[in-house]
């Protein structure tokens, strides 16, 4: 149990408290609006945390960096995967969750 | 180390098991939709920490790639289909 | 005539490069046989899909707009680690304290390009998602009223358009 | 093999496989093989059949969820109100359960995974292991026993997906025809 252990122990530690979150939020939030919220940043920097912590914990760097590739392209498609159904779902018509409707 | 790894996937499983409900229950499609999504990036995670129980993370590594990719090709090709034939969200 | 065909060779010559470091990095063998293959397979593709990549011909001023994006990134990932903890606060609250509404945003981004990393800043900063774009007006989905009120007021615009 | 992930990702398999089928939604059900697929190549990557997963991951989740909007183009999403579904039928589901059974009872006597004293791993594998490299020089040994060793057997499988492959584009195309036909005619 050295140095980089600990450390890739905290991150992937942060990365599944905002999975957790990710999934409280699905679970709780009131219309499918808001559940995007949940999914479109907890769920992306959730992942982001794990990844960079399994890629400081690896030995070999051509692996690691393979493995950050992966968070490359999350973060490049993630928002996009988001809007598209956030504009998908506007478009059929559900209206969004009001405060003052509850 | 490995231990920790295994203890990680065992709370990502429960996870994905809270997730299900809201793919059995989510009123619309949407809903099911992104909660598809979300178990995609969790077996992600569980593909990789796989990888680092068996001690071979570099195997592992592509099947990852390829599931993040596959992950947005198929929303693509799903919300293809969805802005031809509109649905009022069921 | 010879600077016109430069810039559209610094295309495919570019390509060609991404392609290739993406061939070493994910094949892993670096011995004569697999770099060749390597070669032949990103000359391939660079003939056919080039243009998809780089429709418009490379000047000068554009790699150095490349630079100034990456000069972005270290802000958005800031905005991005902000935003989660913000929905966190949210969704763990006990009461829930959202007001969600779509709001309009006005913008002056000229080119496509600029409203691309707009649309996805705003997706990945606090509280706010993109629901559509038509010509100047983005519609975007805001959670509480705190977060619509950094878009408002214009700080994400400013910073995209100092990538510009 | 690690049980303890094991436990979870079967249950969730037999769960997606179920839900799958009940779903009214042709599209639902499409999206929910794409998560089956997706656990299908998690437990062959945990049992240590890397290729396999892959070919799983691209082919399973990738390129059959993408051919079945495809196929979603030429059909209806829902189930039609005025077409009476079939009831299940007795004899087939007496004829499933004595099937899963004989199964239960004959995977009893298979070897343990992983075990180095079952039959696949005794007679010619070592064999595989050692001259693959010399005879045939190709790195990937998976490869080696599909293409040379068994060469007529690949030959073989490979016709009869070439053909089912022919046979599809004939039906698609006509059904295509036949779409573009009907189209013009109402105009």
């Amino acid at each position: 149990m050295d140095i980089k252990d600990i450390i890739s122990m905290v991150f992937i530690g942060g990365g599944l408290f905002f999975f957790f979150t990710g999934v409280v939020g699905l679970l709780r939030f009131p219309d499918i609006y808001t559940r995007m919220h949940a999914l479109g940043k907890c769920d992306t920097l959730g992942l982001l945390l794990n990844v960079v912590g399994l890629a400081i914990y690896n030995s070999s760097s051509l692996t690691s960096i393979k493995i950050l590739f992966i968070a490359v392209f999350i973060l490049l498609t993630s928002p996009v995967v988001t809007h598209i159904i956030a504009k998908i779902t506007y478009d059929s018509g559900i209206k969004p969750w009001q405060k003052d409707n509850s | 180390m490995i231990d920790f790894f295994i203890f990680v996937g065992v709370l990502l499983c429960v996870l994905i098991t809270f997730i299900f409900y809201r793919v059995f229950a989510g009123p619309t499609l949407f809903d099911r939709l992104i909660s598809m999504g979300v178990i995609g990036t969790k077996t992600l995670v569980l593909l990789l920490l796989i990888g680092f129980i068996y001690k071979r993370p570099d195997m592992f590594v592509d099947i990852s790639l390829v599931y993040t990719l596959l992950n947005f090709i198929g929303v693509l090709a799903i919300t293809k289909y969805l802005r031809r034939y509109k649905t009022d969200g069921y | 005539m010879i600077v016109d065909g430069i810039i559209i060779l610094m295309g495919y010559i570019l390509t060609f490069l991404i392609l290739f470091t993406f061939w070493c990095i994910f094949s892993g063998y670096f011995d004569a046989f697999h770099l060749l293959l390597g070669v032949i397979c990103s000359i391939i593709v660079t003939i056919f899909s080039s243009h998809y990549l780089f429709p418009e011909p490379i000047t000068i001023e554009s790699i150095k707009r490349i630079g100034r994006f990456i000069g972005y990134i270290p802000w958005l990932i800031y905005q991005i680690i902000i935003a989660n903890l913000q929905v966190v606060y949210l969704v763990l609250h006990p009461r829930m304290p959202i007001n969600p509404k779509i709001i309009t945003v006005e913008t002056t981004l000229k080119d496509d390009i600029s409203r691309v990393i707009m649309a996805n800043s705003i997706t990945l900063t606090p509280g706010t998602i993109t629901v559509d774009i038509k010509d100047n007006t983005f519609w975007v989905h805001s959670l509480s009223d705190a977060s619509s009120s950094g878009l408002i007021n214009g700080d994400i615009e400013q910073k995209v358009k100092t990538t510009e | 093999m690690v049980w303890q992930l094991d436990l979870f990702l079967l249950v969730f398999i037999i769960v997606l496989a179920i839900l799958s089928l009940v779903v009214k939604d042709l599209l639902l059900s499409i999206i929910l093989l794409g998560g089956y697929s997706f656990f299908m190549a998690l437990i062959y990557a945990e049992m240590g059949a890397v290729d396999v997963s892959f070919t799983e991951a691209s082919v399973g989740a990738g390129v059959s969820t993408i051919f079945m909007i495809v196929a979603l183009y030429f059909t209806a999403r829902f189930v039609r109100r005025d077409v009476k579904t079939k009831k299940i039928s007795l004899a087939g589901l007496i004829l499933a359960s004595l099937t899963a059974l004989v199964m239960i009872y004959v995977a009893d006597a298979m070897p343990d995974w992983g075990n180095p004293q079952a039959p696949a791993h005794l007679h010619i594998s070592d064999r595989y292991i050692e001259k693959s490299q010399i005879e045939m020089a190709t790195p990937n040994m998976v490869t080696t026993i599909l293409a040379d060793y068994r060469g007529y057997d690949t030959l073989g499988e490979t016709t009869v997906i070439f053909i089912a492959g022919i046979v599809c584009l004939l039906l698609l195309g006509t059904a295509t025809q036949r779409l573009k036909h009907n189209y013009d005619t109402k105009i």
